[in-house]
This record gives C-alpha cells, structure tokens and sequence, in this order.
C-alpha cells in the first residue's frame, strides 16, 4: 500500500476547534484540488512553522477524510511544543503536510467480516476514519473506546453515526468502569463470527487488546505510534522489532498484524 | 539559466551539479520519487552498506534537538550482497550519479564491501564511512586517529579502482591531520562532516532518551562546526572536499562551497522538505546568475583571502 | 519549599544551589543587578581574566547561528592587577560565590594570575581557562592536549591552594583523556563545555562573518554535545564537574546534572534573558519538590544506570 | 547615564502602521504601569518570538516616547528574519523588551544651543525622540535628513511638527539632490551660533558627517550600530576602536563624541 503517491500539500484551515481542553481538530482543505487518495490507518507528516523548539515534522494519524468538503481532519493532542504550535493555528493559516504515508488498516473483502475497532485516548482518531470506510462498504463497525474518565472521550458522537459504540473509563464516569479489554461485550466477540479486532491508542492497552484476540484466535491489527523523523522510510528511526526484524513503522506499518509484533 | 554552468567534479567523477543527498537521509532516493525528479540532483549517495547484514541498534533511535536531531540508527542494512541483488537493479536506473556508502568493523571488511560494489559498472563512486558514532566495533573508531584512517583507506584503495571519497569525523581535534591521513593513502575526496557526538536525556524517567545513550547529532544546529572543518580541511589537502553538516537551503550549500567545498550533500533537510534537494539546486543557480557568474566551481573556496 | 536542599559542593567550595554564571556571559555580575537579586545565584564567574591587559581581538567579534551564537571575543580584559584594584572591591560585596576565569599564554603567566587571585580573601575558586577558541597564543592550544592541559594545571595548582576547577575544550577527540590528566594533576574540578569551534559565512560578501574566521559556538545548539561530554566525564574522574552548554531552563539544567554534573553554569541564555538564573533556581527546586527528592545533590549522575 | 534603572518589560502592540514598504511602526505600551525615564539615544532589546531562525534579541533605537499616551515607539525595517517577525506582530500582541540600554545624546544646557540632527534612512528614528526632548527644553531643532529617494523618507510629517527639515535624495525626487553632506544649510552652520551635530544612519554617512563637523570646528555625536548580542556590556562582542580602546557600543555608546573614535 505505501506504492500509493505521496505528495507535499500546503493546505488550509478552514476550522479549527477545541473537542476537549488540550485538543484541537484540525480541518484542513485543499482550495485547489481535490484531496489525494488516502486510506484509513494512514498518517500525515505536518510541518510545524514558528515553533523554534520545534525541528522536525510531527506525524499525525488521519482522523477523517470528508470528501464532498474536501476535507482532512487531523486530530492533534497538544502535548509538545509542535502540536501546541499547530494547536494555535488560525482559520486560513497554511499547512504544509507530506501525504498520504504508511499502510493502513486491512479493508474488508466481503460484507460478513466483522470489525471491532478498540482505542483508546486520541488513538480513537484513525478508527472514525476506518468505521466510516467499513460503513460505506457495507460492514457497520463496532467501536469500544476507552478513556480515563468521560471527558477525555473524543468525537463520541461522530463514532454513534457510523457504527455501534461501547465505552469503558478508569472512572466509571460513562460506560463501564475499568479498561477495554474488561469490557462485557466480549463475552460475544469470539471467532465462529468472523471478528476482526483493529486497536490503535496507548502501547499496553494494546498489547493487552492483541492478547485477548490471540486468545480468541481473532486476526488484531495495531496501528503504532513509534517517534519517527522522516515517515517516508529513509531516516530508519522509528523502527519496531517484528518478526522480521527492524522495520519502518513510517512504510513497513503503522498497522501491523500483531503476530509479526514481538508483544 | 542555460548560461550557467552547475557542473562540478570530484576527482574523475563528473557531476552535474554539486547538490548530492547525504547516506542515511535520502533511503534509495526511490523513496523521494514522488516528490522530486532523481535525475536533477548530482548525485545520490544511498544508505551505509556492510559486508553483512546488520539489524542496526534497538529502538528508539532518535531525539530532536535545537534545530537538530540525534540518531544511532547503527548501519541498519541488509548486507552488500543484497544490494547488489536487489537494490542495484532499481537504482541504477535513476539518471544521476548513484554513489553506494561502505561501512565495516575492519579494513578487510571494508575492502570486501569496496569490492563487490566495484563490481557495479553504474555505480561510479563509494563514501567510506569511517565516523559513524553508532556502532561500537569500527566506525568512528577508525576514523578518530590517523593511523586507523589510514589503515581502513589503504586497503580499500588497494580494492577500489573507481573515485574513493572518505568521510570524516567531527569528533576530533584536528580534521585537517585525518584529511592528510587518507588523502596521503589515494584518497580521492573527502566528505565532512559526519554526526557530532551528542546525547539527549529525559529528564523526567531520569534516562537516556535513545537506546545506547548516545548519537550522531545533525541538522542546522552543527552547521558552524561543519563550515569551520571544511574551511580548515580545504587548507589542508589539495583533494576535493564534499561539505554537509545542517544544510537547509541553497545559501547554506552556497557558504560551504565559499568555504572549501567542491560539492554539498543534503542530509537532515530531506526530512523536512522531501524536495529540497531541487530547490537548493535551483537556489545556486540563482545565486551565481545574481552574482554575475557563470560557473558554479568559481565559489570554490572563494571565501578564503589567500587563493 | 524550605525542605528542600539546593546546596551543592565543588571540592571544598559550597555553593547555595547550583546554578553558576558562565565566565563572559555576565559580565561582573553587576551589569545584572537590576534583573536579578544576584544573592540568589548559586555563584558567579566573572569574565576571563589575564596576568597583562588584553585588547581582544578586532570587530566583529559575534555571528548568530541556528539556536546558538558564535563569538571571537579573544579574552578582552583590563588585567588581573585592574580587576584587583578596581573590580574586586565592588564583587566581594556581593552575597554569593564570585569565581574568577583564569586565561594565560603559558604555566608562568596563568600561575602568576592565579597567584595574584588567590590573594583575595573573598574569591574562594578560579575556573582555568585552557580552552578559548579565540587566542592565537594559548588558550585552547593547552586545552587540546593532555600534556598541554597538565603543564598548566601542574604550575597553577602550584601556585594556587585554594578550588580549582579547569575549564575544558570540547573540540577534542578524547574529553575524558584530557578530564583524567587535569584530575591527576590536582584539580579539584573540571567545568565543561567550553565553546565548540565554528564559523560562518556571508554568502553575500563571500568573506567569514567573524575578524579572525573562526569562533566559539555557544547556545542551544551545542547542548547534545554538551550532554554528551559531562556524561563520558562523569565516568572517566571522581571530581565533581560543572556542566555547561546552551542551559536555558531548569529543565536543561536538571539534564546536565542527571548526566553527572554537581553544578551547572548559565551562558548564552543571559543574553536572551537577563533573569534566566533565578528562573533556573526556582525551576530546579519546583522539580526536585515534584519528583519527591528533598536534595538537589540526588540529581548528580543519576541517568547512570550502573551507579 | 548607563547607570539608569534598567526593566525588563512585557508591552503590548497598541499600533503596528507600515510608513513606507518594508518598515513598521510599533506603538507599544505597558497597561500596567508609567513606561520607565528613557533618553533620546537609548535603544531596547526587543526578544524576537516565532521566528526558529532567530536566537537574539534585537537591538532597536527608540523612535519615540509618548509619555501622555504611555507609548514607546519603535521603528523597525524588516530587513531579516528577526525584525522580518516583528513587522508580522499583531496588535494586542506581547512584546517582551530590555530597556533602557545605552547612553544617549547629549542634551542642551542652556537654550543658546543649536542643534543640527543629521540622520539617513532608519537611522532618522532616534532623531524624532532626541528632537522632540530638544523642543521640550527650549531649543528648536533643526533636522537634515537623507535617504535615496522620496519613498525612502520615514515621519517627514512628524519631524516637521518638531523643527525645520532639510532633506537631500540621492535621486533628487526630494528637497535636494546627493548626499546630506552636500546640502546647502552647510553654509549657515558655523562654530559661531553654538552649533551642535548629532547624527545616526549609515556609517559612511556619519563619518562624512563627522568629518564636516571637525572641518567646521563642531563637536558632533554619532550612534553607532554594532552588531550586538546581550545590550548590556556582558559579552563584549558589540565593541568599537576609539581612542581609550575597545569598547562596548551597547554600554559606552551607542552614542560617541565622533573625537572618541578612530574615524
């Protein structure tokens, strides 16, 4: 999938807004053309400008891609200097991004496939994107997302429109009280029905979420967040020990089926 | 421009212009396909190759720093043989000089390496890379004392007939005594510089942010030290010398060839602007025309007074 | 935060906290008063000082860099017997440590200099200076060498009974070889980094931008570098080291300290911000109280896994 | 005077005006307190932020203070990235300054005195200040000012409002065609009438100028623009060859007895 043709964008910002306090979503159109082809699960190398701690591009995961707006929506958690610099920018500002990069999650051949997507904080973000392109093929998502308490639950709304939601917080405060993986809905996802687990949000969550599906022999695909310089393959800095050795989580990933990962 | 002569040569290596991509920065250069047209740059020099395969150091790699970052990827590559079976094929399509970056953990290992790569009638040059700080065997090892520099040059150069460019460390006190050194072996260039020795740490888990503590530091912030090791290495050797070190635009390509520099390699920039090797070409063009000249080679070492 | 201990100990010198200005970079303290209540520095190293008056080198003497600065001052200072007379007399009043830089162009002169210091009941500890970039004669040439660097310890510390710490050169192949040779001649301590070497160059006049070509890099820029080098030092020597290198924030301080620094020395960030010192202060105590830690000498190598 | 109270202050943009192309005005002020005594001749150091290009502050020459309105003025000519960043300032912005640094001119003792202030491009802007101060104490200014041509001349209005203006361009498309020193008003001014000169532009200019004055048996000032970092004599890298040695423009100067230096 990374043959797909990667291009530099300067786009622009026609909203941005604040789902959460140290969130932004940012929705960025092309005014010339339409956007490229990008597949869910795929990132976006931003440059950040005005930053002067800031030196290298930030990636960041596609969190929707609306078509008839010709918009990409990018979901930044404002951590760091650079997402926090991209967290002020204003409506009309011009960003600059490389796109789109890396693989994706795997697409359903038929309509009988199930999909069970499983994140957590702003891992949720590449999962709208993923749900919306199962629904438009026919296979309605299931969504299970996890959060420390209900206000850090990102675009719930947006996820009820697409697919089945299931929620746990560490505090109770909405849906079940715990993790993901404690979850009652998964007394019913087992394999006789086709269930394919795609988990994308903090590393232990889902390592413990590829665990379960290994478990019930349930194919997992997790999409990593490994620090990276280039995202194009060349720098050789974020890589993940697999089963076939040091690969790019930039070109090789981010989605990899769990049982290359070495979790 | 067609009044302006981009053409630069190292040793019998003739290059269309003098912007090449720095190894480790640029993958293949297929990688940059999309963004960029191969054929408008000098030249490509692809990624640290060894004579086995090497699965480089542990994650994570790399730190950002002030306008730079740290790496210790550690030579992660597949092997020469590989290469030459797989990789070869591919780039040696590419319309641009395709150079091939050797590595080793010994003047033997290095000499094979040489070798078989030789062997590839389209790739006219090797960079040996006797300064990666990432490896513990060899690497900068060899390239911290003259005897070592000398030792790893000597055989390859009984090895490799083709242009032999050598790249130095920065982690030295004296640049000019390695460029003697190697220039003395057959040397036919040398590229300077490699990463400077750095270190990030964390200061909340109170540990070393990359995997073996320390890394090669590139990008804008090493600049200054670059630009002054070239300008005493071009007082030093009579050899060509290829100049990078935090290059971001044509005017940082343009001072490190005022300096000494014969051509530029482009390294860490790559990853903030995957087209930026055009640009810079296209800068130093402006640059002469603005500046009524018409060669490019007339800013060689023009900054010093005394030439 | 009253529970919490900031002081720290270089040798038989007890400093309030340990946060020191940089020789160069503060002038006598003085120049800062109205930004800063200079009592609440840990200590204050006053500009590089010589045995005869110096004239510096000519203008320009300063380039900015990516995140960093380069500067070819050259040592300018109206002589040890000026600062005794005229300078001292207003410093001694002030209510921290005031640690003199000492220069020389032999053992000879930067003994006599230290003699003279040493005089000055409230100048507890000199900082040796055996590594300016920026003089012809002396300066770094000591700093380069082991030999070099312990000719001059050797005469000083004859000279000079009470804390000594060296200043060292980061533009060395072997930091650590220098460190050990300076500690065996009796040093009580060495401060690192001094400036990395550099140039820069007007593309527009083709000419270096600094009087002399070349000066010393300082700022952000450096701070991997930096890192780096106190990291290797603290494994190399058992006397306490003074980690400078582009310090900006507490945050860089606390690094310095975790890679095995017992004090820290601000810089360049005076420049940028003439209050930065007691930020630091503040910074560094805000974070011992967050991570539980009720002294500031628990930071000191604490990024070494193996002590 | 270097041993006038030095702050540093964080003043906000009140007005950011364009003079001509490639210059901006900037009306700061504090909010919160009366700015603190400034002299004709000081400058500030403006912190330069966003702009990853630019490490130092910026030395700046204080074009104004407006003590009824509570504004320093500064003008700036967006010549780089740093001062390239501060003609971007939006108003309401925070500037964050240190000041006052530096000497300043002479300023008259009896109201017999007459001073001629010569300046040249940007180096007009500590003339306005110095002028009016000069009118404030009785002693009406007389201003000769250069620049290439007509559209390179900045607050002519302004400098009229304070005392009588002679200008020359080089193009001749103002007042008198060359340079200032070849202006006609040279005739009137003699040693005779208390004449004193201050001066600021570019240093051909004011060497021309000095020169003129020494012929003229004048005494004459001039402000120096060295290059440099702290603005506070620490790093000794701004210094100037005058007769007592190097010295630091930024505590000695920047403004000289042109006798002091080695013209």
């Amino acid at each position: 999938m990374d043959k797909m043709k990667k291009y530099i964008l300067d786009l622009v910002v026609r909203h941005i807004t604040q789902p959460r306090p140290g969130y932004v979503l940012l929705q960025l159109t092309d005014p010339e053309r339409p956007l490229p082809a990008m597949l869910p699960g795929q990132f976006v190398e931003v440059r950040v400008d005005g930053s002067p701690t800031t030196f290298l591009r930030r990636p960041i995961s596609i969190n929707f891609v609306d078509r008839e707006a010709n918009e990409l929506w990018l979901l930044v958690h404002a951590v760091g200097d650079g997402t926090r610099a991209l967290a002020q920018l204003q409506e009309g500002a011009v960003v600059n991004i490389v796109a789109p990069l890396g693989n994706g999650f795997t697409l359903p051949t038929t309509t009988s496939e199930r999909y069970l997507l499983v994140g957590g904080g702003v891992g949720t973000a590449p999962l709208l994107y993923m749900g919306q392109e199962l629904l438009s093929r026919g296979c309605r998502p299931v969504f299970l997302l996890g959060a420390r308490s209900a206000q850090d639950l990102l675009q719930l709304e947006l996820f009820r429109a697409i697919g089945d939601v299931y929620v746990t917080t560490e505090d109770g405060s909405e849906g079940e009280r715990g993790f993901v993986t404690q979850h009652s809905l998964w007394a019913d996802v087992d394999a006789t029905q086709q269930w394919r687990i795609c988990t994308c949000g903090p590393k232990p969550m889902m390592v413990a979420v590829s665990r379960l599906a290994r478990e019930k022999g349930l194919p997992c695909e997790a999409s990593l967040e490994n620090l990276m310089a280039c995202g194009l393959g060349a720098c050789l800095c974020c890589v993940e020990d697999t089963t076939e050795g040091h690969v790019c989580v930039c070109k090789e990933g981010p989605v990899f089926n769990v049982e290359k990962l070495k979790w | 421009m067609e009044n302006i002569d981009l053409g630069t040569n190292i040793g019998s290596l003739a290059l269309k212009n003098p912007v090449m991509t720095a190894s480790g920065t640029f993958g293949y250069g297929l990688e940059f396909a999309d963004f960029v047209d191969l054929s408008r740059i000098g030249g490509i020099i692809v990624k640290g190759t060894t004579l086995e395969p090497r699965q480089g150091n542990a994650y994570p790699r790399m730190a950002e720093t002030a306008q730079g970052m740290l790496n210790c990827v550690g030579l992660q590559n597949k092997g020469v043989d590989y290469f030459c079976e797989h990789i070869y094929p591919e780039v040696r399509k590419i319309d641009t000089a395709v150079l091939v970056n050797v590595s080793g953990n010994s003047p033997e290992t290095y000499a094979e390496c040489a070798r078989r790569i030789a062997e590839l009638e389209d790739i006219p040059a090797i960079e040996l890379n006797i300064s990666c700080p990432n490896v513990k065997q060899g690497g900068m090892a060899f390239g911290v004392t003259c005897e070592g520099a000398a030792s790893v040059v000597k055989a390859v150069r009984a090895a490799y007939p083709k242009t032999l460019i050598v790249k130095l460390s920065p982690n030295v006190t004296s640049i000019a005594d390695i460029a003697r050194a190697v220039e003395a072996e057959g040397a036919d260039a040398v590229s300077l510089i490699n990463t400077l020795m750095g270190m990030a740490i964390d200061a909340e888990k109170r540990r070393p942010i990359l995997s073996i503590g320390t890394g090669g530091l590139s990008g804008p912030a090493v600049k200054p030290v670059a630009l002054r090791m070239v300008w005493q290495v071009y007082d030093a050797v009579k050899i060509p010398i290829v100049g990078l070190g935090g290059i971001m635009n044509a005017t940082d390509a343009v001072e490190f060839m005022l300096a000494g520099a014969t051509a530029v390699e482009i390294g860490t920039a790559n990853f903030i602007d995957p087209a930026v090797t055009v640009k810079v070409v296209e800068g130093i063009a402006d640059y002469l025309q603005r500046h009524g000249m018409t060669s490019v080679r007339e800013l060689i070492g023009a900054a010093h007074l005394d030439r």
